[in-house]
């Protein structure tokens, strides 16, 4: 027969006031299986605890009922006395009579029955709890940062510098994502390789850093803590061994009119490149789809058409047969940095979104987008850093920057503000003046959103001191007209149409989340918002964690973030990460759901609800070991205790620990009390 | 009834036999279950040996659904070897149900389809009757699956559509929906207190998959097991919801009910339910995820404040 | 017809998850909004975990009315429970009232942690309707007994006790 | 090929299917002219007659249609605009046809517009049939010639490649395809076409062999509502069509709304400056006419206020030259083969002559190199 | 600034289904429309007077009678408003409250244009053009065309009535129009 102690608290007058609480416990006394009922003044206070405390050891209680305030408030102070007393934590229990009563009520009688009710309901329950122990978790001390642009960069130097070893993972060549191609970054116009290069460098070297380039996550498994992650490394066909980042193969390469993706299509570069001459890692890469010899392998010639750049290097690092390979790596936490790319205003267009027909869907010449212009305007540019617009190469005299394309444009499929253009355009407007002393800078924007620590000074700076020309108003139509490109707007502020004939337009089309993002969200079942960007926890309080405990997220993946952003975002991830590593095992509620395998005829309906991957079907072998069916089994490193398996459970299979079917049974029945 | 005629012979019947034997000899199946002409009626039949192949029949009277050999409960039966089912449009969907809930594998059994044009409410006569409004089951009206798919062996003729029952199970619902809600309350107060918990419902059912069925358990006890008018209440309802979006409506539950409760009434109430708000109808497709286990974010929710 | 039932005091059972509703009720509390007395809570961490027997059995213990609530979608704590368990109330909702039991004895609703008014609005009018419809004699009439199931309850719960000890 | 099939149920549409409700289904399209094809612009109905005949599509005109309100209808008001162009479409219905063609876009539009209204706006559905006191259920689609001519783009590029009994007068020639508004706008009548770079009429340009041109204006308004009232307006617009047009080199400029036709032909000689070249306004029709080799008077060529025939004329012209130009090719081809062949006669004699029949391999393979060079010439 | 009636804007609403307050005035209606450069109200000033602009003001205003019907501003608009369909709207109401300050040659020719319509079923150009030339006044506006369109047979003499102009009348009536 259970041994249960019942403590009511008057919590001074907040109780007492409308629930007699010496009547509460004289008539819970005589409660079936109860042994001692108390009222105190100040359940809460030490001696309160202390009396809770030398109750249950003078009369080894089995359970402990705090008939007292809401156990949001002080379920864990009374379960910790609970457990300095020898009574396991987990059974004891708070029955609400102040919230839930007390303070909802005048009148006394009816209090005071309604807070016997209370107390036995709960008193019931806790007959029915069993002694629970914290689940622990070992977690593997090592962490994976996906993808290597300013906010991966920082994320793993964080973590790396707290003394844990990271994976980086970038899919392209080189690390330095976007940061790397811009010219200067707001609002202080510093250089953006200048401060980035040297992060670069430093990740590299660094010695609990191990980078992987030219690579993708495959696939997930495992959980907080214990996350099993494979990594594709696309076949690079240099031995990263061997290579000394001579350059002589691209040198020598044939094909070299390949539009360069660093330079946003208006450079050039060959199959054999480095992306860019600050890459880190300085090797090679050898585009398959490009190159002269794999063409003709595809095209199933006998011989080699190519293979200039393996004769060419002197440290034969260049292998033409290297296959993707696929590594295996055991991390405790993820975080995702996968950054942006820009939207395109093209014709084609993914699901739900529409291309600018009225912009000329991108076929316009001298029509580029904010990227194309930190190119021209990078000293390490195509053009050397001289603004020279693409068609015929001449000095852009009128330059028009065009705001919000695609962003705040639910007509083409985005509805969002892409929170960086305001800043960037008033960098180009600026960059522009000051290198074309006589040219005109038109932006045509909807609102300047410049909120940001010298944000707004910078943006007035661009039309008071450099005068570019600011007109409040979108564009309705960009069109080709000889050698000029025309641009009809309007003024909203004097009211009156502006045709403008441009040399050059810039448009500053919407941050979009990076390709692949998706299906990566997926592997890692984290979910993604309409715009597919990655979902955060909670807006507010969790804005670096996803909804899958172990997995954070830093940068413009999230929501289109600039660099201060993204590297206070990265900071913020590596704190979590480091906050998880800094203990060797997680310590979690044993509220978990456990399956019970004798009954389970693993129809996997509780896979299908469960919210959080953390049902999988388990096989279930004879004892001489041949597979004689399945069932289901729930991970208790990933089950969050919702319990929504067992209500869609036909044979009552899973049972949620804390919240057990005999728990709540015996709940309602107390009910029936009533009088 | 003096006017009803014997149903002609159904064309196909030897081709069933021809698979049936096939599969035996090929030892394709080490068993096949189809129906046979006892002196009271059509009744299910084990086959095992080819030369016994010629006892199979199929007829209107050929109301079984054999599918429930295959729920998992009755394990015996697959112990003895693969199996070669005769199933009807109907029987199929319960078969794609066990599929859905991972309680078959497809390659476990040989599906024998036969094309059907409905079948009797009764099979204990001497001889197939031909379908006429008052002896046609009433579930076959409107039947969407004569031709059954998801089988290995398809026999018989192309199948007129069913005669319409002199009463729909449709209208009955419809008519109860129309009464009170205290004159519903009393009838299936009524109709519930009838029921003496043989539980025929549940072990006929193809779909009553579980092991230890809730009713079982004792702690708790949630369903009270005496046979008492709240027990049964509360067993009949869960029977009924445990099978929302799952029952294929093949009536075998309501044809063995000892007392006759009207059981194709809850269940059909059910489909309309699921029908009505999740778009849902139950059926061959064994990709095809059930109602409940899913849902959509804007699914409807007038009922809740 | 409202004031039939004046005398008679509904038990109403309320089954509300952790994460809105109940602390929901407990902002209520802290606002000292005043609300009837006839509601029982039974704190479940997500409606998700509600499964229709335990209406079921409220009904079969004496309760008059049930009160289910939880998170609003979207904000479901577990991210999906409440969209699970909206499927399996409305199936339920349904097939209850298709058997005639009286919907107004089943108050659904979505309340949040902020929305301590609004639940005393629910428990309110969950009261007002059940006390208009009066007791639920017609289910209580199912007992195989008439007598006070309370004993049953009792003896149904020992060998669990024992359990416990053991 | 679809064409042929429809001519073949040609006859059946003679007699229209008497009105009754429900009405059996009509095979072949209802044809909605609307009054500017009975009044300012004739050439229209006239060519789209003549081009649907030689392309084999059955069409049988709406009896009794009314005006369609455009545009004074929908800008007066609303349930106005939608209930003249509806009794057409009831009439359509009630003939059991289930696809109208209103080759005026201003029509087009018109209708395309009721019939999206009454669809989606609610109670419309209901009222119509009271407004408009007969039955209408909104069951018939509406197109416009575009829509028609390009669902038909084959088989016009089929037809104008057999007509070679003289030469395709338009091949080569610079067309300007002029869409308007009322084509492309509102966007979902647009009927699949690209609202901003519409295509289907340079796809029926192209198809008939001529070129068409990538210019600018193809979707800006002409003005065509204010033709009588307010002229100044069309002239300033109109004037930066043509302007436009004319700057990306098209000779003639190619419309399917009798509204931008007027404007832009009958209003021409108030846009252009003193000394240039005016710009012929055709119709799609015409110009698939043409293609197609019809006489220039059944496509109603003599009716516009833009000269036609100078075009046309150089136009046969040009075609002449080519065809001389192609002739002087093939000619000067055959006299090097001719050529040729001596030559190799030549050689073989040569060969001949030597004694010791050896034949150097050399020897063998210069004359086979000469065709190469001959072709460099 | 006269005070805010946002009342025109709920009209509006109610009338075409069209949210006026979802115009976020970025102009790009403006920028694109043919007739800005004539007309004082622009679309998107339109959609502000509909918001918050004194009704007098929005409905007296002559410019949404210029308004070509051409549908550039609501194809071409970022946020979906329909420009287009709310000034339709403001041209009703303001014709139901006789506010309509139509320019005297665009109001007369739909005056002609919808009387031909109605008696006739279809539209005759000759009677219109006189018609309107009589409610203009101004008798030799395009004269010079008239014997030109009637030689390249473009100008009818008579009108081609339809049999079911009574249909027509009724319509008019249904719709509550009175040319």
């Amino acid at each position: 027969m259970s041994r249960i102690g019942v403590f009511v608290c008057h919590c001074g007058e907040n109780i007492a006031r409308t629930v007699d609480c010496a009547k509460v416990a004289e008539t819970l006394k005589d409660h079936p299986g109860v042994a001692v009922a108390e009222d105190y003044k100040y359940m809460c206070s030490d001696p309160g605890q202390a009396l809770v405390k030398k109750a249950i050891e003078e009369n080894n209680l089995t359970g402990v009922v705090i008939a007292a305030c809401s156990p949001h408030m002080h379920e864990k102070t009374f379960r910790r006395a609970a457990d300095q007393a020898g009574l396991n934590k987990f059974m004891c229990e708070m029955a609400n009579i102040r919230e839930h009563c007390s303070w909802i009520h005048e009148d006394k009688d009816e209090a005071t029955a309604k807070a016997i009710d209370i107390g036995r309901t709960i008193i019931e329950k806790v007959k029915h709890n069993k002694p629970l122990d914290v689940i622990k978790i070992p977690v593997t001390k090592r962490a994976m940062v996906i993808g290597g642009g300013i906010a991966g960069i920082q994320a793993a130097l964080d973590i790396a510098d707290g003394g844990h070893e990271v994976i980086l993972v970038e899919k392209e060549a080189s690390i330095g994502g976007h940061m790397s191609q811009l010219s200067e970054t707001f609002p202080t116009l510093d250089c953006s390789q200048c401060i980035l290069t040297p992060r670069m460098v430093e990740a590299y070297q660094h010695p609990n850093i191990k980078l992987h380039t030219w690579s993708e996550v495959e696939k997930v498994d495992g959980y907080i803590g214990n996350f099993e992650v494979t990594v594709r490394k696309k076949a690079r066909s240099v031995n990263q061994d061997l290579c000394n980042g001579c350059g002589d193969c691209f040198g020598v390469c044939p094909s070299k009119k390949i539009p360069s993706e660093f330079e946003a299509g208006l450079g050039t570069r060959t199959a054999i490149y480095v992306p860019f001459p600050q890459a880190v890692p300085n090797q090679p890469v050898l585009d398959r789809v490009n190159c002269t010899l794999f063409k003709g392998r595809r095209k199933g010639l006998a011989k080699d058409a190519c293979g200039k750049c393996k004769e060419a290097c002197l440290k034969g690092a260049i292998d033409y047969d290297t296959e993707d390979e696929f590594v295996t790596e055991e991390v405790g936490a993820i975080v995702i940095a996968t950054g942006f790319k820009l939207y395109d205003i093209g014709k084609d267009q993914p699901e739900g979104l529409k291309g600018y027909g009225e912009y000329g869907y991108g076929e316009v010449p001298d029509v580029i987008d904010g990227l194309q212009f930190e190119r021209l305007a990078s000293a390490s540019g195509p053009t050397a850093g001289a603004i020279l617009r693409p068609s015929d190469g001449t000095e852009p005299k009128t330059v028009v920057f065009v705001h919000c394309v695609g962003s705040r444009d639910p007509e083409k499929g985005m509805s969002y503000c892409s929170k960086i253009c305001c800043m960037y355009n008033a960098k180009h407007a600026m960059l522009y003046k000051h290198k074309v002393h006589d040219g005109r800078a038109i932006a045509f924007y909807m609102d300047i959103r410049a909120a940001g620590k010298g944000y707004d000074e910078f943006s007035r700076r661009a039309i008071e001191e450099d005068h570019a020309e600011y007109i409040r108003g979108r564009v309705s139509r960009i069109f080709r007209d000889g050698d000029k490109v025309k641009v009809w707007g309007f003024d909203t502020l004097s009211g009156e149409q502006v045709v403008i004939d441009a040399d050059m337009v810039v448009l500053a089309t919407a941050v979009r989340p990076n390709d692949g993002v998706k299906e990566l969200a997926q592997k890692l079942s984290v979910s993604v918002d309409t715009d597919g960007f990655i979902n955060e926890a909670h807006p507010k309080l969790r804005p670096v964690e996803t909804n899958t405990a172990g997995v954070f997220v830093a940068g413009a993946c999230q929501s289109p973030r600039d660099i201060p952003d993204a590297v206070a975002m990265a900071s913020a991830t590596s704190a979590k990460v480091l906050g998880l590593f800094s203990s060797d095992e997680l310590e979690r509620e044993p509220a978990v759901a456990i399956v019970n395998e004798q009954t389970c005829i693993g129809c996997m309906r509780c896979e299908l609800v469960c919210p959080y991957g953390a049902i999988e079907q388990r096989e279930v072998c004879t004892v001489d070991g041949h597979v004689c069916g399945h069932t289901a089994y729930v991970n208790p490193g990933v089950c969050q205790g919702c319990g929504t398996c067992q209500a869609v459970c036909l044979s009552k299979s899973v049972e949620l620990q804390t919240f057990t079917d005999e728990q709540i049974f015996s709940e309602i029945n107390a009910l029936c009390a009533w009088e | 009834m003096t006017d009803v005629t014997t149903a002609p012979a159904y064309v196909g019947v030897e081709d069933l036999r021809r698979v049936a034997r096939e599969l035996l000899e090929a030892g394709d199946v080490r068993v096949v279950i189809g129906y046979e002409d006892a002196r009271r009626g059509a009744r299910p039949v084990f086959v095992s040996d080819p030369a016994e192949t010629d006892k199979l029949i199929f007829d209107t009277r050929c109301v079984h659904n054999l599918v429930t050999y295959l729920n998992p409960r009755r394990d015996h039966v697959a112990e003895l070897g693969k199996i070669g089912l005769v199933v009807k449009g109907c029987d199929v969907k319960a078969v794609a149900g066990l599929l859905r809930e991972a309680q078959l594998s497809r390659d476990d059994v040989v599906l024998i389809g036969v094309r059907c044009g409905g079948v009797l409410e009764e099979n204990e006569l001497p001889a197939a009757l031909a379908l006429t409004p008052e002896n046609v089951a009433p579930r076959c009206y409107g039947c969407d699956n004569r031709e059954p798919t998801l089988t290995d062996h398809l026999v018989g003729e192309p199948q007129p559509e069913p005669p319409r029952p002199v009463m729909t199970i449709d209208e009955r619902v419809a008519a109860l929906d129309d009464q009170p809600l205290e004159e519903r309350w009393a009838f299936w107060t009524d109709q519930f207190s009838k029921c003496v918990r043989c539980y025929a419902c549940r072990q006929v059912c193809p779909l009553c998959i579980c092991e230890q069925c809730i009713v079982e358990k004792t702690q708790p006890q949630w369903i009270e097991a005496s046979a008492h008018p709240r027990g049964n209440f509360s067993w009949n309802i869960t029977r009924a919801i445990h099978l929302a979006g799952r029952c294929v409506d093949c009536g075998e539950c309501e044809r063995f009910c000892p007392v006759g409760i009207p059981l194709s009434l809850l269940n059909r109430k059910l489909q309309h339910i699921v029908r009505d708000r999740y778009d849902y109808t139950v059926s061959d497709d064994p990709e095809n995820a059930a109602p409940i286990g899913d849902y959509r974010l804007d699914d409807q929710q007038e009922f809740i404040k | 017809m409202t004031d039939a039932h004046t005398d008679f005091e509904p038990r109403i059972t309320a089954f509300v998850c952790n994460w809105c509703t109940y602390t929901g009720a407990d902002l209520a509390g802290t606002s000292r909004l005043h609300m009837a007395s006839n509601v029982r809570i039974i704190r479940l961490p997500c409606t998700g975990r509600i499964d229709p027997l335990f209406i079921i059995k409220a009904f079969e213990r004496g309760a008059d009315g049930v009160i289910v609530s939880g998170c609003h979608p979207a904000d479901c704590h577990y991210t999906s429970g409440n969209y699970h368990a909206r499927r399996r109330f409305a199936v339920f909702h349904d097939i209850m009232e298709f058997v005639g039991v009286d919907p107004r004895r089943m108050t659904f609703s979505w309340v949040s942690a902020s929305e301590g008014a609004k639940w005393k609005d629910v428990v309110d009018e969950a009261v007002a309707n059940v006390r208009e419809l009066g007791p639920y004699d017609a289910y209580r009439a199912l007992a195989p007994d008439a007598q006070e199931p309370w004993p049953a309850a009792t003896e149904g719960l020992a060998p669990a006790g024992e359990e416990v000890a053991s | 090929m679809r064409g042929d099939a429809v001519t073949a149920v040609a006859e059946d549409i003679a007699v229209p299917a008497a009105e009754a409700a429900p009405p059996k289904a009509a095979r072949g399209v209802a044809y909605y002219p609307g009054c500017s094809l009975h009044g300012t612009s004739p050439e229209f109905d006239e060519s789209l007659r003549a081009v649907v005949e030689a392309l084999g599509i059955p069409v049988a005109e709406i009896p009794d249609w009314n005006c369609c309100g455009a545009s004074s209808g929908h800008t007066t008001d609303h349930l106005l605009g939608v209930a003249l162009p509806a009794r057409n479409l009831a009439l359509a219905e009630a003939q059991g046809f289930d696809r109208v063609l209103a080759p005026c876009a201003a029509c087009y539009n018109r209708l395309a517009s009721a019939r999206l209204a009454v669809a989606e706006e609610d109670g419309l559905a209901e009222r119509m049939p009271e407004i408009l006191g007969r039955p209408f259920r909104n069951t018939v689609e509406v197109f416009n010639a575009v829509q028609l001519l390009h669902e038909h783009g084959p088989l016009i590029e089929e037809k104008v490649a057999a007509s070679l009994a003289e030469p395709n007068p338009l091949h080569g020639v610079k067309l300007a395809a002029y869409y308007g508004c009322l084509l492309v706008r509102p966007p979902e009548i647009s009927g699949g076409d690209d609202p901003e770079q519409p295509m289907q009429m340079d796809d029926i340009i192209n198809a008939c062999g001529a070129d068409d041109v990538d210019w600018n204006m193809k979707v800006e308004c002409c003005g065509g509502a204010f033709s009588v009232s307010r002229t100044s307006s069309v002239v300033r617009l109109g004037r930066s069509i043509i302007e436009d047009a004319r700057r990306n080199g098209a000779e003639a400029i190619v419309v399917a709304c009798p509204l931008c036709h007027s404007n832009l032909d009958l209003r021409q000689k108030a846009m252009t400056t003193r000394g240039e070249q005016p710009l012929p306004i055709l119709f799609i029709t015409q110009v698939v006419g043409l293609a197609l080799g019809l006489p220039a008077e059944t496509l109603g060529l003599g009716r516009h206020f833009v000269a036609t025939e100078p075009l046309i004329k150089d136009l046969v012209a040009r075609a002449a030259v080519r065809v001389e130009e192609e002739k002087r090719l093939q000619a000067e081809a055959e006299a090097k083969a001719a050529a040729r062949a001596a030559k190799r006669a030549e050689a073989e004699k040569a060969k001949a002559a030597e004694a010791g029949g050896a034949a150097a391999p050399a020897g063998a393979t210069r004359p086979e190199a000469a065709p190469g060079a001959g072709g460099d010439a | 600034m006269t005070s805010s009636t946002p009342n025109l804007a709920t009209e509006i609403e109610a009338a075409t289904g069209v949210n006026p307050a979802t115009c976020y005035q970025c102009g790009k209606c403006s920028a694109g429309c043919p007739m800005a450069s004539e007309s004082d109200l622009r679309p998107h000033q339109v959609m502000r007077r509909v918001m918050y602009g004194s009704r007098e003001r929005a409905l007296q205003d002559e410019s949404i009678w210029l308004c070509l019907t051409c549908e550039t501003c609501s194809a071409r608009c970022p946020n979906g408003c329909d420009p287009a369909r709310v000034i339709d709207a403001v041209r009703e109401i303001a014709h139901e409250e006789g506010m309509a300050q139509m320019p005297r040659n665009i109001g007369a020719f739909h005056k002609a244009f919808l009387e031909q319509i109605r008696t006739n079923g279809r539209l005759h150009e000759m009677g219109l053009v006189m018609d309107y030339k009589l409610k203009t006044g101004d008798l030799m506006k395009d004269v010079t065309n008239a014997p030109g369109m009637f030689a390249r047979g473009k100008l009818n003499l008579r009108p081609d009535k339809i049999e079911g102009v009574t249909e027509i009348k009724r319509i008019f009536e249904q719709c509550g129009v009175t040319p």
